[in-house]
């Protein structure tokens, strides 16, 4: 390159526009997590290819045995494989959490919105509502209902958790609707000429959705626990169906017999797919570019 | 149909905070827009200039006035729905924050075609794409950006996109308000000569809302001060800027800074005692098309 | 006479998801006492990280890769965040662009100026700490001191904040006031009176001032030397006059022609096409070679050096070398309003 | 900000009554309505012998059988004057029955509350000050794990391990029969039922302190005090978690009712004598005295506490005053 060839000029040449490095979301996505989840929820619902035994046999000759060859997981004070009793119970808890949180889910959702739209006396009145409705302490309130409604199957159950369930979604959705329904590109649609539900379909929908998921994720985890601990108490699924709370109930006489796997086999099969769930759920709500801290 | 595009008669509009406060936004304002012309209409912040744009977009409905648009009484219900296609696809606005004036789940494609997907129409460049890509070339970016979400886009490029969309339909008006305000010096050139380019070519007038003086200066035909939601004075931008006579456009114009080092240096600011501002009075025609308002008494 | 402030090639480099951003390449320039130095650029182009580094009130994810900060005759680089608290607030502070967001809404005014006295003196009795916040009060125009030493922040408009926070900035009567773009969120009357009052406390006190702002026409009014900042990098530099009415770096003229103020009668603003280039990978020669008309081919490959137009005026541009086509600056036209 | 306090009380007051009215109707006509026989608890197996008309005249009796409103209006009269009628279950006064275990509970939750609160603040300050280090991570790995884990769940394995195999702590009770007044007893009965009730909440709130003071640190006046020469310990001490303050406490208030009134699981596993069972029961088995009083007293602390969280939030909280005044600046601005 001579000198003189150096400096003539050449004027504006337009780099290459250099495609901008995604940022990639894997970096933080919970595998372990996930495929775990996948592991435990596929092998309940295939329970029956798994199953060595019936889970709801009572096989008084050996009750109470430590896990060995036959009885994996060894079997409980009333003589039921856990091997079996596990996916199978495993499957109810997963349904009756995925029943509860759909109809949450759906109340929160139409609570939500009609609070969000609504001129503010009523969405006021709503806000108080809900909020009085979360305070008071959700077990009471399910075991109220369950009292009223008499013996629990999974279907009623679902039902009783679903409806207590809905306020903390329902509340998020509403703060969300609210704001979306005053930024500026749904005032443009509007004066565009949008209707309700065009605006609805094409703006609020889909923005909110992101945000209510990991509330939705929670929510599943929180029926899991609520239903376990309403068969635990006795108040939940009777004892002749068989949830990883009802098979937990018999812990109390395991105690006497310090029979452990009664009481930690379920447990861990419990608190690993509520920790699953948990961390799916973190990892949705992650904003994806947190500020740095100042200090 | 008249000369007047845009025909605003003692617009009042009220904010109501809890049962008792009333904040008065917008104090009867009046002031005109004929066709192809582009109004500024300058004020600090609280001073209402964004709420008489959305009043003229009916955003808000205003406690008092009327707004005549091409004659047809924008605030009257019943008008407003006989004419209702005609008034929603020849007005539009643009907003300042680009951000959230677009739809972070939209593709650019949809955002752009949305008006028309709204009102059904067929899209005289076959297809919706092919009539978004028309007009993302028109603004001056090329159809690669059709499939990017306005998260992937600069400040800059999302007000094209902005603009983009609310000129799809061909708009006899453009309310901006303030769409340049939160860009860097080089891309709000860009934008202002898109703007005036639009305003030469389409003919379609601009209602050019802004805080930044010597953008207006540059832009405008006529410019109306606003000071706490009154209009205190109005004037083509030559006269306005050459001499002044409200107290407050004074004070406005001679606090704009000046790249200038040496005039800056020695040129002191005329400060403006708000306690003297007095609401009530008229607007007092002192020269042809410039209004002032002032008491009666006081020539 | 010797300088305050001695900044030698700093460079700064702040880590994201998408990369490594260089924010500030290989900056130099100093600061005298009594002087107003103003730092102009537009978003992204590394001026309010450069302002920052100096009191090291970056980010975690924000690192010093090289270079030199020369404070009051000290080395203060590698100074770990015991011994800069020392020096924050007593030699140097800050004030913020944003009034609304840097006073902390639950505490009363007086207390956080009377807190800012306290660090640097804490044997003051608490009948002198008052005194002087509201002496420090009236300095910065604060009117009915007494009555407002006890309002919260949101009882204030914007303005008011913001001579709040330069009186807390000034409590220890420092040497150096840093202020990143404090007029921006403001409007143009109040902006106006901030300005004078800065130029006030400037003269009053003999505060050497570094005042970072994209508004041209703001540094123009108190600004003794200018410096332009272009991605990461000081493109020209020099006192006011000379960069107003004399700039040679291309950047600048388009800077200055795309100024509505400067250009009553055109017909079309002349704009600088194209964006500002992200600083995750700069490219191999002068950043701005992409979108400047003049650029030649060597700015294609080398980063210019600083030339010396004058002993107070200086620019990173080949168009300066001697071997480099002689063109005329566009801004011919221009000048005095 | 306010008229007159008195009218903002009277306000606050009024809806306190309202809402608590409201309540006792719901749950008076719910428990009316629901299936199941009342008499079951109050004669308990004899119930089937009974002929019709024995069940006719203890219906009677009892008043059961007047149309709803009027059993209300007839309940909240005997209210008024302080004798909430008898519980069919123990045939002894609903005020007795209560009055002998809510002291255990109150007991159990209160300084379970005390624990729990203490500890989240201690804990939210910790992790936020070792923010993205080894300690947060940690405390938060394990804080996920805790909260993961169902509180009867949790019981079971204390129990297991420390009272069946490692036979240190007594797992039933509130007392050894015979050591009634030994209070070193009855603290080494209640040692695990607390923990269990600390450790379930303790996450969840240390969580909220722990985000809300990170959010702090991101503000701007961070910055304002870094610059004025602040260490980061006063910064985070006096600015950060002043400003977080305000919002714990009306939390505090709102989950009173969380804390203190949901200790029924750990009552129930540890057949600790509180009121928890009893609610249940009384639901289960139409005993509708104790029902009554026992869901009021829920409700009132529920509607109670929202109202005094409500009330702290706008007194401590300038905040609260100033989004009122930017809500009125930002519907003016231009």
């Amino acid at each position: 390159m001579t000198e003189e060839k150096l400096f003539t000029m050449v004027g504006i040449r337009p780099e290459s526009a250099t495609p901008e490095k995604k940022v990639s979301r894997r970096k933080g996505f919970p595998w372990v997590s996930v495929v775990l989840m996948t592991a435990i929820v596929l092998c309940c619902l295939a329970a029956e290819l798994l199953m060595t035994k019936d889970p709801g046999y009572l096989d008084l000759e050996n009750f109470n045995v430590a896990p060995n060859g036959e009885f994996l997981f060894g079997t409980d004070t009333l003589g039921r494989d856990i091997f079996s009793g596990i996916w199978y119970g495993g499957r109810i808890s997963i349904t009756i959490g995925f029943f509860a949180t759909v109809i949450a889910t759906f109340i929160a959702v139409v609570y939500g919105s009609v609070s969000g739209i609504a001129p503010a006396w009523l969405d006021n009145l709503m806000m108080r509502f809900a909020e009085i409705f979360l305070s008071v302490p959700g077990l009471l309130l399910v075991l109220f209902l369950q009292a009223i409604l008499g013996q629990a199957n999974v279907l009623t159950l679902s039902i009783v958790i679903g409806v207590t369930g809905w306020a903390s979604i329902a509340k998020i959705i509403r703060t969300e609707v609210r704001q979306i329904r005053s930024s500026e590109y749904v005032v443009a649609s509007r004066c565009m000429g949008g209707r309700f539900f065009h605006v609805l379909g094409k703006h609020l929908a889909p923005n909110f959705v992101s945000c209510v998921m990991f509330m939705v994720v929670m929510n599943v985890r929180t029926a899991i626990v609520t239903e376990s601990t309403l068969s635990f108490m006795g108040m939940g699924l009777p004892l002749e169906i068989i949830s990883w709370g009802s098979m937990l109930s018999l812990a109390e006489k395991a105690l006497l017999t310090d029979s452990w796997w009664i009481i930690i086999i379920p447990g861990t099969f419990l608190v690993t797919l509520l920790m699953c769930i948990t961390n799916v759920g973190n990892y949705m709500r992650k904003a994806a570019n947190r500020k740095g801290s100042n200090l | 149909m008249s000369e007047i595009l845009l025909d605003v008669q003692r617009l009042s509009h009220v904010f109501k905070l809890g049962k008792y406060a009333v904040i008065k936004a917008v104090d009867d304002v009046s002031f005109q827009m004929k066709k192809g012309e582009i109004f500024g209409l300058v004020g600090e912040s609280g001073s209402g200039k964004s709420t008489v744009a959305r009043c003229i977009m009916n955003v808000y409905k205003p406690a008092a006035g009327k707004i005549l648009y091409n004659g047809i009484d924008v605030c009257d219900s019943r008008a407003f729905r006989k004419h209702r296609k005609m008034l929603e696809s020849s007005r539009q606005i643009i907003f300042q924050d680009s951000t959230s004036s677009l739809n972070q789940r939209m593709t650019v494609e949809k955002i752009i075609a949305e008006p028309m997907s709204i009102h059904h129409i067929k899209p005289p460049r076959g297809s919706l794409r092919a009539e978004a890509e028309f007009q993302l070339s028109y603004v001056g970016m090329d159809s690669s950006y059709l499939d990017k979400y306005p998260t992937e886009l600069s400040g800059g490029q999302r007000q094209r996109v902005a603009i983009a969309r609310a000129l799809s339909m061909e708009p006899e008006l453009l309310v901006a308000d303030e769409p340049v305000a939160s860009l860097d010096v080089s891309i709000q050139a860009q934008i202002i000569n898109l703007l005036r380019h639009c305003n030469e070519q389409h003919g379609c007038s601009i209602l050019f809302i802004a805080h930044d003086l010597s953008m207006v200066e540059y832009l405008c035909n006529r410019v109306g001060v606003m000071y706490h939601g009154k209009l205190v004075e109005v004037a083509p931008t030559a006269a306005l800027y050459a001499n002044p006579q409200h107290p407050y456009t004074k004070a406005l114009l001679s606090a704009i800074p000046v790249p200038d080092p040496i005039a800056e240096r020695n040129r002191s600011h005329i400060d403006f005692d708000e306690t003297a501002f007095d609401r009530e009075g008229t607007m007092v025609e002192i020269a042809p098309g410039h209004w002032v308002l002032r008491k009666e008494d006081s020539q | 006479m010797e300088e305050l402030l001695k900044i030698e090639n700093l460079t700064v480099g702040i880590a994201s998801p998408a990369g490594k951003v260089q924010a500030v390449r290989d900056v130099s320039l100093e600061l005298h006492p009594g002087e107003v130095l103003a730092i102009v650029g537009e978003s992204g182009c590394g001026k309010s990280i450069l302002c920052k580094t100096i009191m090291k009130l970056l980010p975690k994810s924000a690192k010093i890769e090289g270079g030199k900060i020369i404070a009051n005759g000290v080395d203060i680089t590698d100074y770990a965040d015991k011994d800069m608290r020392r020096l924050r607030g007593k030699l140097f502070s800050m004030i913020f662009q944003d009034p609304m967001t840097a006073l902390n809404p639950t505490i009363p005014i007086g207390k956080q100026i009377a807190e800012a006295i306290a660090i640097h003196e804490p044997k003051l009795s608490k009948e002198k700490v008052y005194n002087r916040v509201i002496e420090l009060m009236e300095l910065v125009g604060i009117k009915q001191p007494h009555e407002r030493y006890k309002l919260y922040p949101y009882n204030f408009s914007g303005g008011m904040r913001q001579r709040s926070v330069m009186a807390i900035a000034l409590a220890a009567n420092p040497k150096i006031l840093l202020a990143d773009e404090p007029t921006t969120a403001l409007d143009v009357t109040i902006q106006a009176q901030i300005l004078d009052l800065l130029r006030q406390i400037q003269t009053k006190l003999g505060t050497a001032t570094i005042l970072v702002s994209h508004d041209l026409g703001v540094v123009a009014r108190c600004a003794d030397r200018v410096a332009i900042m272009y991605a990461g990098r000081i493109v020209e530099i020099g006192t006011a006059e000379e960069v107003y009415y004399d700039p040679r770096h291309p950047y600048t003229w388009g800077l200055m022609q795309s100024l509505p103020a400067l250009n009553k009668g055109a017909k079309e603003l002349k704009t600088i096409p194209g964006m500002p280039p992200t600083l995750i990978d700069p490219p191999k020669g002068d950043a701005f070679a992409c979108r400047n008309e003049y650029a030649l081919e060597i700015d294609y490959l080398e980063q210019p050096p600083m030339f010396r137009i004058t002993d107070t005026h200086y620019a990173a541009t080949w168009l300066l070398d001697p071997r480099a086509p002689k063109i005329d600056s566009p801004m011919g036209g221009m000048g005095h309003v | 900000m306010r008229r007159n306090p008195a009218l903002y009380y009277g306000k606050k007051a009024l809806v306190f009554l309202l809402s608590v009215f409201v309540l006792s109707v719901a749950v008076f006509y719910i428990s009316r309505l629901a299936p199941g026989d009342p008499l079951m608890s109050y004669y308990g197996e004899r119930t089937e012998k009974m002929s019709v008309e024995e069940k006719e005249a203890a219906r009677e009796k009892l008043g059961l059988n007047d149309p709803i409103y009027i059993q209300y209006i007839r309940w909240v009269e005997n209210a008024a004057k302080g004798e909430f009628g008898i519980s069919f279950k123990y045939k002894q006064d609903v005020m007795e029955v209560i009055g002998s275990r809510i002291g255990f509970t109150l007991i159990l939750g209160g300084i379970g509350f005390v624990l729990t609160f203490a500890g989240a603040l201690l804990l939210g300050v910790l992790c936020a000050w070792h923010e993205d280090k080894w300690v947060d991570k940690i405390l938060c790995k394990g804080g996920t794990l805790l909260s993961c884990i169902p509180e009867f769940w949790l019981s079971l394995a204390l129990i297991l391990i420390f009272a069946v195999t490692l036979r240190w702590l007594p797992s039933s009770g509130a007392y050894d029969i015979g050591y009634k007044d030994d209070w070193l007893n009855r603290v080494t009965h209640l040692i695990l039922p607390l923990t269990i009730v600390v450790l379930q909440h303790l996450w969840y709130y240390a969580y909220m302190v722990r985000n809300k003071l990170l959010e702090e640190t991101r503000a701007d006046y961070v910055l304002l005090g870094k610059s004025k020469g602040l260490s980061k310990k006063d910064i985070m001490l006096k600015h950060c978690l002043r400003n977080v303050l305000p919002s714990y406490i009306s939390m505090m208030a709102i989950s009173v009712p969380h804390v203190v009134g949901g200790t029924y699981i750990v009552e129930t596993v540890f057949s600790y004598p509180g009121i928890g069972a009893l609610s249940y029961e009384s639901a289960r088995y139409h005993d509708y005295n104790l029902l009554m009083v026992l869901c009021m007293m829920t409700g009132v602390l529920v509607i109670f506490c929202n109202l005094i969280g409500g009330i702290i939030n706008e007194r401590i909280d300038p905040r609260i005053k100033a989004n009122e005044v930017v809500q009125i600046s930002e519907v003016t601005v231009d």
